[in-house]
Formats: C-alpha cells, structure tokens, sequence
C-alpha cells in the first residue's frame, strides 16, 4: 500500500510531460464531429506520433510494439495524458482497447502479425460488431448468421451501436456459428474487412446530433474462415475477454480528467454573477463541488488499486464494475451541477461569453450513454452481485 | 373541498389531449424541426383557437373565463406533448396584448425578476411579435426587432431557439408591480404543470417501451431493475401532479394556503419530477434512448428549459426556506 | 380540483380545534415506553374522551358510532389533530384501523355489535395477528394451521410483529383452514379473544430498546368457529381490505405533523451556534430544509388528493402506495438532516440543553421501520409497477 | 507505487480480524453491553497486547514501528467489528501519555478543532483515565475526574456512553500545533478506516442474510431488488475503501498528494458509505432488522457517533471545496 512514485516513474513522467507539452499544442484542435476524414487524419496521425515516441500501447508487451509500462507508470501515462488535455483515442478506439489485446491473447501468429503493429501505429481503424437490435444488454442473444462454405463463412445480419464503422478497415464481429448450440456455445470471433461486399453500413444519429454510431447490415458477406479468432463456437469466452477492457481502465485518462472539469466548474461559478455575487458565494454549492472532490480522488484511488490488481494478469478483475458504476453515476452528477450553474446560458449549445457550454454540454448529453454502453448500469449491478457477492442469476 | 378534477375539468383535459396527439404528435414535431425558428403560425392559430391563450379571459372578452386550476391541466397536456412556443407568455399576455388571445400576436418573455446575470437569453426571438419583460416593478414591452441579438447557432432543445444578447432597448411599461407579480407566480405555476406532463409522458414511454422491449427471453419491463426504476417515476409524477393543482388551486382561491409556498413548492417537485423520469425514460429506453430518433432526449432537454424559467429548484428551494414554519 | 373549505368544515375546524385545546394539555404526557399500564389508561381514556365528544370514528359510518365525517372534514380533522399534537393513537390502532374497519365491511351481525361499539370507546384492545417469522413480505406463505374440532378451530403457529399483544383482548387472526389450497386460497380471518389457553407472548424488543412488538405462540388454541370473519378460506380477499388501510390515510396526521418538525428543525438550526454564526446560518441547510418543504407540502396535497379519490368507496385506492413510498423516504431524509443538526449532542437520546433529542432520536430510529413495516418499500414499488403500470408479476 | 496490500499487510489484518472474532463478536458485545460504561479493562488490555496502541511507536519503545497505512487497515477491522472504547485517543497518545501503549492508562479525547457548540459530550468518560482536548493550538490533559458532567442516561450507541458538560477545568498543555495537527489528520483518517470497516460488515451481514431468507419460494437474494441495492453497496465500499487506504498511504508520505484533501476525501466518501451500508443492510434484513436481536442497528448507531467524530461529512465537504483546484 504505497503511494510513492519510484525514481523512474518520475523521470518517466518529466520525459511524457515534456513530450506532452510540446505535441499536444502542435496537434491542434480537434475536427468537427461530423468532419469524418478530419477526425481519422486528426486521431490517427495522433497514435502515430505516440508511437514514434515510444508512448503508444502504455500496458501493450514489447514484443507487439507496446511500451510494457509497469504498474505505475502507467498510471503516470494516464494522469499525465489528462492534464496534457491530449486527443481522445477517438477512432482507435476498438483496435486499441478491443482488437488488438484479443489478438494477443486470443489470435494467431499470422493475425497478430497481420493487425497488431498497423493498430498501433494508427494505421488500421476498426469497429465493433458485437451487437444487434435485439442483443443488446443480452449480448448472446446475437443472432447475425455465419455458415461455412469452403474456406468463406457466409454471414448475413444486422448489427448496431457500431462506432466509427464509416471508417474502419476491419471489424471485430460476433456471429453465430452453430444455430443449435445453447446460447453461449454457437458464437464465434471474426475480423472482418470492412470493404467486403454485402456491407451496408447506415448512421444512427445520437441524441447529441453526431453520427458515431452506425448500422451495420451484412448479406451474404463471406469472410474468410481464417479469419476467425480463436476455435469456432468459442467465441463467447474471448468476447468476455474483450469486454472486460471496456470496463477497466479503457476511462482511465476520462476519470482523471473530470478533476480537471470539477475545477474548471469552480472557475466558471467564480465568474458568473447571481444577485450581485458571484455563484461560488453560494454555500450550497461549494458543499456539493467538495464533496464532488471527495468522490473524484476517491474515483482515482479506484483506479490506483482496479490498475494494481490488474497489473498480474493484464485484465481488469471483476472490481472494474465497481469503478464504472462509480465514475458514471459521479459524471452525471458533477455534469448536472454544472449545467445548473450555467444556468439559462445553457439553453445554448455553442460557447457564448467565455462561458465552456459547447463542451459542457456535449459531455452532460455524452454522460447520458456512460450508464448504458458498454454494459448498462443494470447490467453492471448484476455482474457485482452475481459474480462477487454471489448472488443468483436472474430467472 | 374537492380535490379531484371536476367532470368539466376531465373534459377540458382531454379535448387538449386529443388536440396535442393530431397537431402535435412527435412526427409533427420532427417536421416543425426543419423549419426555420422551429415555428408554425399556422399551428400556432390553431392552439389559439383552442382557447389556450384566452383561457382565462372573461366571455365577454371572448375568453373562456376559466381559472388558474384549470390551466394548470391544460398546460399539463402541453407539457406532455412538449408543444413549442412561448406559450406562457402568450396566455399571459392575453388581455393585455392586443391579439395574443387569438393567436394573431405571438408573444414572447423574459422573467427579470430572478437574479442577474450579465448574459441576456431570448427564446424565440424570430418568430415573436413582442417581447414583454417581466421586471419586479412591473411589466414593459420591447420590440423583438429592436434588440441588437446573436442567434445561438445550436440550442439546446431543438424547439426553443436561442438568442442571446448583452443589453436591451428600453421597453414601454404595460403594467404595474402587482400584475408582474402575479405573472410570475402563474407562470411559476404553469411552468410546472409543463413539467408534471414531461414527468407523466416520459413515464408513459418507457413503460410502453418496457413492455415490448425483449431481452433474456423476456420483455424488459419483468425484471425488478425495470419495475423499480419506473415505480419510483410514478410516486414522482404523483407527488409533481398533487404539487402542480394545489399551486393552480391555490392562486385561484388564496385563502386556502400560501400561494408563495404552493408555487415554489410546484416548480421544485414537478422539476425534480420531469428531471428524474426524462433521464429514467432515456436509461429504460436504453441505447435506443441515446439516439435522436427515439424522442425520449427531447423531453429531457425541454426540462432543462423548463428548469430556468420562473426560478430554478435552487432558488425556490431558498425561497422556500424563508416560509418553513409560516402558515400554509 | 377545489381546495376552499366550507363554511359547515370551518365551523367543524372550530369547534374541534376548540376541543383539542382545552382537552390535549389536560391529558397529559404520554408514560414511558414501557409502562404498559399507563399506556394503556392513556390511549384508551384519550379515545373514550373523542367518542364522548363525537369526535371519534372519524370517517366511520354513524350506525357504528362513527362522525361519518366529509373527506373534507377528514382532512380538517387531521390537520386540527396533528396541529394539536394530539394523542398518537396508540393501543388503539389495530382496533380502529383495522379491526373495525373489516369487521363493518365482513363482520356479522352479531361481530360488529359485539366489537364495534367497544372499539371505538376505547374498551376494546386489539392486536394484530398477520406475520409469520417465514411469511412476511410473503404474508400469504403464512403457516399457522387451524383445523375444526366440534364447534371450534384448532389454532397452532407462531405469529411475529404483534404490536400490542400484552395488552390486547383481542386479536385478528390470519390461519390456514385448507392446508391443500392453493396459497391464497385456503386463508381465513378469525378474532382470536387473547385470554383463550394456548397463548404465549413473548416481547420482540426493537431497536428503539422499546417492547411493542411482540411473539406469539399458538398451541391447540381453540377459537370458536363462530369468531370467523367472512368465508371460510376467503381470508385473503378480507385480509387485503384491510391493508389498504394501512397504506391510506392511518398515517394522516403523522404526514401533517412532519411540517411541524421541519418548523421545528429550523428553529433549532437558529438556536445552535457553529463557528460564531446559528447553524441555521448554513445556506446549505436551508436549502435543504426547503426543498424538504416543497415536498412536505406536496405530500399533504398527495393525501388531499388520496382521501378525496378514496371517500366515495372508503377505501383508499393503489395510490396509497405511491403515497407511502413519498412520506417514507421524505421522513427519513429529514430526520437524517435533523441529526445533522443536533451534530454531537445527537450522541445522548434523552433531551439535554433543550435540545429536543429523545423525540428527534425516537422518531429518527423509528422512521428507519418506515421503509419496512406495512409493505416493504419494495413491495409497494412492486405493487405500483404491477397493479397500477400493468408490468408482470416477479416469476 | 502498488497500491495492494503487502503480504505483512494482509497478516496484519487477518490477525486483528481473528482476535475481533474471537474476543469481539456480537455475542461478547452483547455482555459487554450489561457492564457498567460498556466497559472492559480486561478486553482492552488484551486490545493493546495486540499491539494496537503501539502499533506505530518505534521497537526500542516498545512498539511495533509500523505506519499510519497499517493503522489504517487495523482501525478497518476494528470498525468491522464495532470494538467499543476510546481506541483512536488511546492509540494517538501512545508514546506522549505513559501506559497508554500497554492498556494501563486508557486515554479519551475531545477534538475541539471543529465548530464550537454550547453543549460538551464526552464519549466514555467514567471508563476513562486521561482526557486529552485537541485543540488548534496544542492538547491539553485533563484528569477526568476532575470535570463537572452529567451522565447521558441512555446513549444513541449503547457502546459509547456519554456526559455532557457546560464548561471543562484548565488542562495541563502537553503537545504543540504540530502535533494537535497531525493527531487531527490521523485521527480523521482511522474514524474513516473504522467506517470503511462497517461498510464492509453490514454488506456482509445482509448478503448472508439475503440468502438465507426466503419470501416467496426463494431466497431474497435471488430478487433483484436486494441485488441491485446490496451491488450498490459493495460500490460504496470499494470506494470507502480506496480513499481510506489513500489517506493512510499519504499520511505517511505527504510527497505523494495533498494530506488535508485525502483526509477529508476519506470521511466524507467512507461516512456516506458507512451511512447507506447500515441503512441498507436494516433494510435487506426487513422486520428483524428493525429488532433489537439482530445487531444491524449496532452499526448505525455507531456510524452516528463516527459521523460526529474528526468532522462531520458537511464540515469535509466544505473544506474539500477550497481545495478544488489545488494540486492533488
């Protein structure tokens, strides 16, 4: 139970501050959300650089062109990363967080080969096709078909919540390989490149009017048996090695940064007037914002210990339900505060007067999605309370 | 003392249910979206042909000589069906503006009686004929095309565009400290009655939603996560819905308690209300609730309206504070 | 939707608050909790005073002795009685909001004329027996057996929760008459006189440190056939008769009386100094305490609106749920912030200083009851999701 | 930096967690509870045979030399097993106030850093035989015969009796700013460990109760409605518990963040925890929750006293908000 930062995470935070403070002003700013070609240019220029300089895949082994960054320093990497304000992994995201750790876990040596140093040097985008207008917090439901024929297997379905698919070369995609099997025994873990024909892909606008998400509708595509990850109908248990990612430290630069956000907060309310004084006057409110303090250091604790416990195996443990379910419900409320202290101006989706609404909104409509991808807070109150409390499944 | 809704009562909300499901259906709404201001005069004659704005003008001035009571149902059903438009100001300004009873003036407003601030928010500026400015020593009215205005190039809520501004022209005085209160207490009340209907029909929607809504091999709206979730939407909107009629009530017939009192009180429970359901409603409907094309964010973003005009909770909670231990 | 008292409601306010005025301050402090003598003397004497003034009975049907009272006079009646601090009806309870209540609903003839005139005198003492230690959230899982013998039953089992039962003559009995029925099917609701052979008591004492509650023993206790309520093995049907009431306005006066606390909280706040300022200085407290008004106002105007919906049938409606869920959660939050108020001093539960400790600490520990007793609050969200938002019931 | 715990760590606790169970169950509580001040000399000289006291005196005085880090973990188990007595002042006077490493001389305390009040409640003061006052500048030592209190006939915590007291004699300086200072902060920082420990008892005791208990043909943990509560529970928990270990870990080394802020992070996250733990498990446990019988209310009323204890969350709070901003 020690805090200390050794020498060395030290120097190494000193060398990515120094990086930090030189490329993430050079960087830019980030494009519109709807500018796609801006924003894939933008994010994986942006992987490039981390990778030249010896940043890029913090926890990723040597051998796969990772860092293999201990314990500390990663988390060094991630509040460094958070104070630098640097880009969002952005179309990265599934190649960096999903794809590429299956791979190395799961993949052969050809589809390692194959993927894992094009994902880190930015040059592969890909997308998630894991689930479907009826699979969706019951994500084995999933009913997208896959039937062999010679070395292809044909899939034909319909998938949905599909990040950055405009955009990607290759697709992690969950199909069903054996009809008959029980629910989890028939599924299987594919890439899929995203330029085969039978892809049609149609955005699904989200409620903060950008068109992440997408639609993807499979015919008759035939993707190569080889291209299947890990043994057919075992495709379940990888899957659970994937999502188990999403709810590790895939955040962990976010959480950290919400620190930045609570502060910018008090700023903001420093500078608003409200009957002749200023919004910080307002006692109730100082309570809220530092007990709001007391919730974010305790969050990034979360992380100290969620990071640590992970460290041995790589994968986040079971506690990662714990930390999402806290950093969610917190978002949504420092952001709800937030948006009361902008008070009318907030009627406004564009900076007006100084005033951080563009970004303070977007992420209070954003915050809206953090209690229900990547496994709802329902969902995540499930895992705890069947998986460490011990609890029965639902029947 | 009777607090159930009179036969008449059940009636009038009912005729603006209908009204609100074949005008102002969220198809309709999607169409009005496109349009430039996020206005219709034709629908707006419509609702003024309703009775909405004369609603509680005398018959003799061609108004339907109802109360405060009984706009708070009508305004319920509008806040059901999230209507756009200065629709308060627009009843308000009934009698008092020439037209706005018939729709012919669309009336706009600014409630200054709340704390300054130095960013001036104008909701619908292009689309109204006169803007009226509630200030604590009276009422004035300004020419909308006489603000110098920024149009906001994405409000928030799709149908209340946004200008904003750093001063205002001087307006004509129209009415006196007695009526601007009075205004700001049934606009207080009305404004909550909007939101008790948010509360109401974002409940109504993800119950709808939980019921065909399958997962597991079973629909949604069976596991207790779900139940509970809405259960607790329910004792809200009861508690909005008990809270919006005492306020209507009670401004109609002051002697029955503390008007100050049930009006704050309206504002606080049905805006916690309709802030509680429109952000269960969007969890229940799940990713689909996180989508434009599923209505379920509209209504949370027209609370958030809602929430700053007449008196964010925060100011009336204080306000409320002040009258703990009065009589009610 | 009129909330104008009439002139005749008026003049009943009057007169009762008249009434109250004179007679409350003559009756005196309530004994000790466990001086069950005096308990007893005091609650009884106090009901036989408001049925010498007509004032008992409030919304009982003047054939039973009752005022038959308007809702609006109800609604008078609480808010004069809470006002008033009047008497909690105590001992009482089971008698007059239950007992009674399905006795004039179910009871015979000769039941009511043997009971109701007593109860509502105050020379009859009921107590409730419902729960069993296996059948609580689950009443109709209820065991306790009763099998005819001549021209009684047979009573064995074992009750639990009894309010009362040292002190009681009678008591309302649930018992399985047809072990083979469906769960529901084979209940019956029988008056059980306490001084039958068989019965054993034994107190439950309760976190409060008081014994209200207590165990009851039933061995080959035989209760004459005749003391049946309504059909043999239609008990459940009865039965739910009189649970409503408990979720309806029993607890009406209580609800009203929760504005005099909050009245009083800040009155304390003012009396307290921290750091050289009252503590009701704390901009925070307030408002909290008037948000706690906003709801304590709605929750009066829940209840007008409950009893007016409930007066045509007399029996409240689903709502009540709804209304009991409010008025649970509210009186613990604001008794939760009263303890914040009385900060240390909250460490003695006897009044010191003028602080109003033993009152605030009673009712803060008994609110935590609240949310448990008379329907969990889980059962009643069930409730509310089945019966009145239509989704199905728990499998 | 590993923020897990060492394996000496782990023995630590498990130790401590042994000695609770075997010296400090419930059903020794409930002996203990007849006694005159819920006291015991015999338990509490066991108590500092274990090392508790001395735990962070250097060995050539008798101590054990470990940190407040290890402090930390054993006041956690200590608050598991709600263990009675001045254990935090005892523990803080180790070394400054002789025999109080050994159990000799059981040492009590006031912090008198917080909010002044009228009214003076001293926590076990006939079992004790040194009052310390913490006070912004200094403790001072009072003989705590020598003070003019009235007992508390009946306690919110039957464990923790209390006197209450108008005014306290002159007491004997003994410690500088410094030192009052840092007793402060290590004593905030083991009320907190002792909160995290009932957040973790009253989740165990209602998990092992939900399933056991059946309603409706099944246990009730297969509902759920307990599930999601007791989830939310363990939530809290995880969270109490990295902010307390946090505020150990930087006690003993300030170099690694900000002390007061870790500090009050710990009482405020591990007081709510501790609060809605207890809450929850008298819930989950239903109507024997709510008995005597059953130890749940122990808890509660326990994290009453803690509350009131080295600040309350309000107090934390507001402290946290000047510290917004600053450097972790």
């Amino acid at each position: 139970m020690d805090l200390r930062y050794s020498k060395s995470d030290e120097e190494f935070r000193v060398e990515l501050r120094g990086w930090l403070e030189q490329e993430v002003p050079k960087h830019g700013v980030s494009p519109d959300q709807n500018d796609w070609e801006g924003r894939v240019e933008y994010d994986t220029s942006w992987q490039r650089k981390l990778f030249d300089a010896g940043f890029a895949g913090i926890n990723w082994p040597k051998e796969f062109g990772g860092r293999e960054a201990s314990v500390s320093e990663q988390l060094v990497y991630y509040e460094e990363y958070a104070r630098a304000r640097a880009p969002y992994v952005g179309v990265n995201f599934v190649g960096l967080l999903h794809g590429g750790p299956t791979l190395m876990v799961e993949g052969s040596d050809e589809q390692r080969a194959a993927h894992i140093p094009k994902i880190i040097r930015g040059e592969e985008v890909w997308c998630q096709g894991f689930s479907e207008p009826t699979a969706g917090s019951d994500l084995a439901a999933l009913k997208t078909r896959a039937e062999r024929d010679g070395d292809d297997y044909v899939v034909n379905g319909h998938k949905i919540w599909t990040s950055y698919a405009q955009v990607s070369q290759f697709c992690e995609l969950l199909v069903r390989t054996d009809p008959d099997a029980k629910k989890h025994g028939g599924i299987s873990w594919l890439v899929m490149p995203m330029d085969l024909p039978g892809i049609e892909i149609r955005p699904l606008p989200t409620l903060q009017g950008d068109s992440d998400f997408s639609e993807v509708f499979l015919e008759d595509v035939r993707v190569p048996i080889a291209n299947r990850v890990g043994k057919e109908n075992d495709g379940w248990r990888v899957t659970n090695v994937t999502l188990r990612f999403e709810r590790g430290t895939a955040f962990a630069s976010e959480m950290y940064r919400l620190q930045e956000r609570l502060a910018q907060l008090k700023q903001v309310a420093k500078s608003i007037t409200r009957w002749d004084a200023s919004a910080w006057e307002d006692k109730a409110l100082r309570r809220e914002v530092g007990h709001f303090q007391a919730e974010l250091d305790s969050l990034w604790s979360m992380v100290k210990l969620s990071v640590a416990q992970s460290g041995e195996t790589g994968v986040p443990g079971l506690g990662a339900s714990a930390v999402k379910l806290y950093y969610t419900e917190l978002t949504q409320k420092v952001l709800e505060v937030y948006m009361r202290v902008i008070g009318r101006a907030a009627l406004a989706r564009v900076t007006i007067d100084d005033l951080p609404n563009e970004e303070v909104l977007d992420k209070a409509l954003n915050s809206l999605s953090l209690s229900i991808a990547a496994g709802s807070s329902q969902i995540q109150r499930n895992i705890i309370s069947e998986r460490i409390l011990g609890f029965p499944k639902d029947r | 003392m009777d607090f159930r809704l009179s036969e008449d009562q059940e009636a009038l909300k009912q005729g603006i249910r209908s009204f609100c499901e074949g005008r102002i259906s969220i198809d309709q709404l999607r169409e009005l979206e496109s349009k430039p201001g996020a206005f219709d005069r034709a629908l707006w004659g419509e609702i003024a042909e309703m009775g909405i704005f004369g609603l509680r003008l005398p018959e003799d001035r061609g108004g339907v000589e109802l109360n405060v009571a009984d706009a708070v149902l009508v305004f319920e059903e509008l806040g059901r069906a999230i209507a756009p438009g200065p629709l308060i100001w627009t009843h308000l300004a009934a009698g008092l503006v020439e037209g706005a009873d018939l729709g012919d003036t669309v009336v706009g407003g600014l409630d200054m009686t709340g704390p300054s601030t130095e960013l001036i928010m104008l909701e619908h500026l292009e689309s109204i004929d006169t803007l009226l400015l509630l200030k604590p020593d009276g009422i004035e009215r300004i020419d909308p095309k006489a603000i110098d205005a920024t149009p906001v190039e994405i409000p928030l809520d799709p149908f209340t565009p946004v200008h904003h501004a750093k001063s205002l022209p001087a307006g004509e005085r129209i009415a006196d400290a007695e009526t601007a209160k009075e205004w700001r207490l049934v606009g207080t009340a009305l404004a909550s009655a909007q939101l008790l209907g948010i509360a109401e029909s974002t409940l109504e929607a993800a119950t709808d939603y939980a019921k065909k809504r399958e997962q597991f091999g079973r629909i949604i709206g069976s596991f207790q996560a779900i139940k509970h979730i809405l259960a607790d939407c329910f004792v809200r909107q009861e508690a909005a819905r008990a809270a919006a009629y005492a306020a209507g009530a009670t401004l109609d017939y002051p002697e029955v308690g503390n008007v100050e009192r049930a009006v704050s009180a309206a504002k606080v429970v049905a805006g916690d209300a309709a802030m509680k359901n429109a952000r269960a409603s969007i969890q229940v409907h799940g990713g689909m609730g996180y989508t434009w094309e599923v209505p379920a964010h509209y209504f949370l973003k027209r609370v958030w309206v809602l929430e700053n005009v007449f008196g964010t909770i925060d100011e009336h909670s204080d306000q409320l504070a002040e009258l703990v231990g009065a009589t009610a």
